[in-house]
């Protein structure tokens, strides 16, 4: 088998799922005959057609609320959204509609939202976002965030066939950054389990997405350099979190850095450092630090980018840091 | 997408009033026990409410009932119509079988209660009948049954979905994507406003500069009625005739029927922003119910079946109560149900583990508690 | 003087207000002849008329929109949402827009968002919510929920001033249950400022809003009972948050609850928690623990709402656990 | 609310050809400097991007420039109207008075461009000159611009306001809320949307059912006209109705022009979607600046004094490119500053103190790092 990329295998597991299951399809701006504004979609509408594969007006709320609606009555939809940024607009309807349904109505509302997230591309403040932290805080909605071409495809494809609403946002700093060689058959990876993307025994770094790659890159370094053990552990899911895979590297490490890309007040990193708290307190050596984004939207231009955006430089310092503590 | 722009004309005047011709007697008794049912259930909550057994608020559709139950009774719920009621469509709500205990319940709050307590009043839905339950924020149902009539038009059903929204939520950015986006798809979908003239005190002038709703059907390209909502055959002729357009592939009809909303936007609005002697002549010139009854009267129905009707209704309801008022309060556990498919149920929280209810078991109703409301 | 009302007290905020200050205008949906669903606006169109006190449609969006539009232009908007839940129709334009609007364009957008917020008034999963999780996470936007009537006060009438966006959350159920005395003059709450509601020595609830009273309740009875000095720190801004008095609380008793109303995962206990952690670690004598609703949209029926929501029996239980430790 | 519904009327036809018979020679003239800068310019950011000078993407207007130019004409700068551009409003903002240095540094990320290279291309703007940059997200400026102008009515100023959708962004929600707030509270508002006939890759057909957008003009109360957008002077007139009708407390209007992008979404963007042959028809029929050449000349007009204005074109934009790539990239630490008006910066984070940029110093450009995108 021949390597792939995150895009690609995105792609194909629409591909497969179209397949599978007559329910499923796929609605958003320009993501038939175009294919996408970076096109995950192409090919989909010469294969399934144009009512499995809908170019929808420019208007998210209507997209997601869509999607809920034939959701109810046993379609699986997959909305993309052209970016990520734009799921503002469908906040309202996602968080108050989609995700208390079957608590409030007993209704079903398995979907799908998806999306060209993140930064380091140079896409200005509306073009770069990562949207975890405002949904992070309702209850009903499961949020995954792919790291490596093999999650992209496999989570994907368990977000299609969840019965629920799942976020799924894809780093377009990744889309053709990355390859890998995918497992075959019918792959599928667990929504809700982390995955340890990096064994080691002095520090755990508990991140997700692209940062999962500056985290790799800081740990090379300092065990190298510094001769610092670092265990890198992919949330990939992050709602519901995996509590027992996030005690687990800190019971073995004892020292905590949590990466992430998004802003820092509010960020995810706060959630976790409270769930460590209240579990593994006492297993705890150092305080739990964060490398984050600075607290401001994300800047258009190179240096300004570069420097509110967390590094793998930055990453190393805290390391660093965390070992001499 | 094939589109044919002919669906898309001019608005027309108000619809002249129905003839009721394609309706059977015992179809055109069923209205009016429809109509009678709806108001009577309101006056036992309003009963319910003064003795403070209903928790919150309280809506009635006094004076809308023939808007609401004209339209939902031109669909067919043999084939799998689907409608989504508002606040005020307790009727069309009754016409797609909802049960008087369900709604005495649900304004309750009672453990086996539609939501089981967890949502208020007719908040509610049941796909086998074909209602979807609204939420709170206006606009937001109507990309909701885009989507679901999406579904019918996509897997090749005979069926047929109707939205309600108020004239103040016409204004919100949902109903103006959703209603686009049904438009686009030609989805089988009808859109009825519902015009009572006001959206709690704002009056359709501060709401819009729009001399008549309906206007608003050619900027989406959607064939646009309006009609008498207070005619309850006026009201299912329109309707019906959406509906049968709908699902001869004719896509989406923007109803808009005028009505009046005599009673406040809930039971504690005074209504002190209505200009005087505006109710009082709904009420005697305009009553859905009196004018109804009066058609009957002049065809060739009697008195005594319209009272025998009114019986049926009185004893329903009287049945109704008894069961709700019956039925038990939900567990506090169950809270912790059914947000996810999977895992199926939460933990308690720590603090709560071994503690049945938290208030009753510690907390202080005399102080600074959570009893009073 | 006489005792006011929390309501009240936000009524004299807006009338000394628009007083003060031409610029200051008001508009929401059935704010004037009606004014407002909890009469918060009252007698404000009647003084100042239809052009200052604006009746809108309904439409969230378009009235922060619309704020801000005449925000740029030198107006202080005062936005009411009819309950605060609706908030959400308009997060799209308030995170984007109008939070960015100084950083990316040096536009300043001077106004204020208010509407009657919380639970524990049988309200439903839609007139009940707390949305200051929702917003944490935004730069730019700048938080407050008072406790008290006089900072109800004090902290409109700052907000109206504050050159920035503030949000603020009044809390229904405070509106005509707590009453005081309020401070004479031009009183303004400072932006930015916790305050001490109760000192004590062995644990520190850090808290806001209507959860004030219930930690002050608690502390009381696990005096009372326990002999444990309970100090109750109520934020009263929630962004930016006051970072100094939050350390000095805990450097002062060494052991934090921290008690919210909101639900539980990606509340704002989190990012507390981040923040002590990193500042003030080895001051901790305990994991910091939080009491806070449960993770579901919040139920209508009475044993419920109870149920989900934090009540004091729990913050009892959860002092006890800490004093213990 | 004082409103009359006379105000509604039906839309029009497209407007015939201008006349331009309000417009001196000398104005005539600048319509076609405005048009030829605008077009000069995007050409020098061709020239720019493809030397991979610019950052981003790069936005055309190529066969858009009357409609932009024409509208913003209509505006006058004395008494502080204010416009908000969206992407393909290059020549709006020229004309309101955006310089063409500054749109270059806006395009190259430079640190003493408007924005200090916080934002995108053209998404700036300037108060004292009269114009406000949008956001990206579609829609959002129309709320944002009925605020403006109903500050304008509160303040009983002579002030008019103009905010440009495109016939994508009507499908928004925040269009719908924007146009209904802006005509119930009759601001002096113009809302021009420009149809060109696509957004990104969706033609009209996909966006909307509507026949025309023009006929979203009386679903809102406001006048609707529609008018050739490759026709400058049609263009300028249409708005200058506007603008007089909103100068004299007319309200809003809805002006539907007619136009076409003839190059991709962005410069990436292929068009592959485009029917064969379209591009060119309109490239070859219907270029607004070779229409309004030809217009000239047939007037009394030179083409000397034409090429004049090229060649002041052509100087301008030299000198525009030279500063701008003279001038420096920001400092970093820039991008703390300006948040909040109070506090106005914030601190480094704890792990960059020191370090003046994490990437010079550490990072590793060879594997996988942050400078290639
Ligand atoms: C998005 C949103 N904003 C505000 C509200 C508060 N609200 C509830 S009902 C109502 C008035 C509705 O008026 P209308 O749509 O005319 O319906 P009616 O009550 O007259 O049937 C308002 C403003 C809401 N539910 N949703
Ligand atoms: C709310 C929102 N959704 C999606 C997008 C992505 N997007 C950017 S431009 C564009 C097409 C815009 O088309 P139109 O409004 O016709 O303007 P044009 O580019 O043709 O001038 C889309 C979908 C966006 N910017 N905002
Ligand atoms: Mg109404
Ligand atoms: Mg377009």
């Amino acid at each position: 088998m021949s390597e792939v990329t995150y895009l690609e295998a995105i792609r194909e597991a629409l591909f497969e799922e179209m397949d599978r299951d007559q329910n499923v399809f796929c609605l958003g701006e320009d993501i038939g005959a175009y294919g996408g504004a970076f096109k995950v979609t192409e090919g989909l509408m010469a294969k399934y057609g144009a009512e499995r594969v809908i170019d929808t007006p420019i208007s998210e709320a209507a997209i997601i609320g869509a999607a809920a609606g034939a959701a109810h009555m046993g379609m699986r939809p997959v909305c993309e959204m052209q970016f990520i940024d734009f799921i503002s607009t469908g906040y309202d309807i996602l968080t108050n509609y989609v995700a208390t349904a079957r608590y409030r109505a007993m209704l079903p509302c398995p979907m799908v939202v998806r999306g060209p997230s993140g930064g380091y591309v140079r896409g200005g403040p509306f073009h770069s976002q990562n949207p975890e932290a405002a949904f992070l805080h309702t209850p009903g909605l499961k949020m995954v965030y792919p790291a490596t071409a093999s999650d992209a495809k496999g989570l994907l494809k368990s977000a299609i066939r969840d019965e629920d609403c799942v976020l799924y946002f894809e780093h377009k700093y990744l889309y053709r950054r990355i390859k890998e060689e995918l497992p075959g058959g019918d792959h599928l990876t667990p929504i809700g389990k982390a995955r340890v993307a990096r064994e080691g025994n002095d520090i755990s770094i508990i991140t997700y997405a692209a940062t999962v790659w500056k985290a790799l890159e800081a740990a090379e370094q300092v065990e190298k350099e510094d001769g610092v053990s670092v265990e890198v552990l992919d949330l990939r899911t992050l709602l519901p979190m995996d509590d027992e895979a996030i005690v687990g590297t800190v019971k073995k490490t004892n020292r905590v850095l949590i990466v992430h890309e998004d802003t820092r007040t509010g960020g995810i990193a706060g959630e976790i450092t409270a769930r460590i708290n209240e579990s593994a307190f006492e297993w705890l050596d150092a305080p739990i630090l964060r490398v984050t984004a600075a607290d401001v939207p994300l800047p258009y231009s190179p240096p300004l980018e570069d420097y509110v955006l967390p590094q793998t430089s930055d990453i190393v310092v805290a390391l660093r840091r965390l070992a001499a503590y | 997408m094939a589109r044919s722009t002919a669906a898309a004309s001019k608005p027309t005047k108000l619809t002249p009033a129905g003839q009721s011709g394609d309706l059977s007697r015992a179809q055109r008794l069923e209205l009016y026990y429809y109509m009678r049912l709806t108001r009577s259930l309101e006056e036992r909550l309003v009963n319910l409410y003064r003795q403070t057994k209903v928790v919150g608020g309280l809506f009635r559709s006094l004076g809308q009932e023939a808007d609401a139950v004209g339209s939902a009774y031109a669909l067919d719920r043999s084939k799998g119509d689907v409608l989504s009621p508002l606040i005020r469509n307790l009727g069309s709500m009754l016409v797609q079988g909802a049960k008087p205990t369900e709604i005495i319940k649900q304004y309750m709050a009672k453990g086996d209660s539609p939501t089981r307590g967890r949502e208020l009043n007719i908040h509610y839905g049941d796909l086998v009948r074909g209602f979807i339950g609204q939420i709170s924020h206006l606009g937001d149902m109507v990309p909701v049954m885009a989507g679901v009539t999406l579904s019918f038009k996509m897997r090749k059903q005979d069926r047929v979905g109707l939205v309600y929204v108020g004239d103040g939520a016409t204004s919100t950015g949902a109903f103006h994507e959703g209603i686009n986006f049904a438009a686009v798809q030609r989805c089988p979908l009808v859109v009825i406003v519902e015009n009572n003239g006001y959206a709690y005190s704002t009056p359709l002038s501060n709401q819009t500069a729009a001399r008549q709703l309906v206007d608003k059907a050619i900027g989406y390209g959607v064939v646009g009625e309006r009609a008498d909502g207070n005619d309850v055959i006026a009201t299912y002729e329109v309707t019906k005739r959406a509906v049968d357009r709908a699902r001869g592939g004719g896509g989406v009809t923007l109803i808009e029927l005028m009505t009046y909303r005599r009673k406040g936007h809930a039971e504690h609005d005074n209504q002190s922003y209505v200009p005087a002697g505006e109710i009082d002549r709904w009420a005697a010139e305009n009553d859905p119910i009196d004018r109804y009854i009066k058609r009957l009267l002049d065809e060739d129905f009697e008195e005594s079946e319209l009272a025998s009707i009114d019986a049926r209704v009185t004893e329903e309801i009287d049945i109704a109560t008894d069961e709700a008022e019956a039925s038990p309060m939900p567990d506090p556990r169950d809270a912790l149900i059914g947000i996810y498919a999977d895992p199926p149920a939460l933990s308690p929280l720590w603090f709560r583990e071994g503690i049945k209810s938290a208030v009753d078991v510690h907390e202080r109703p005399s102080s600074w508690g959570t009893h009073d409301v």
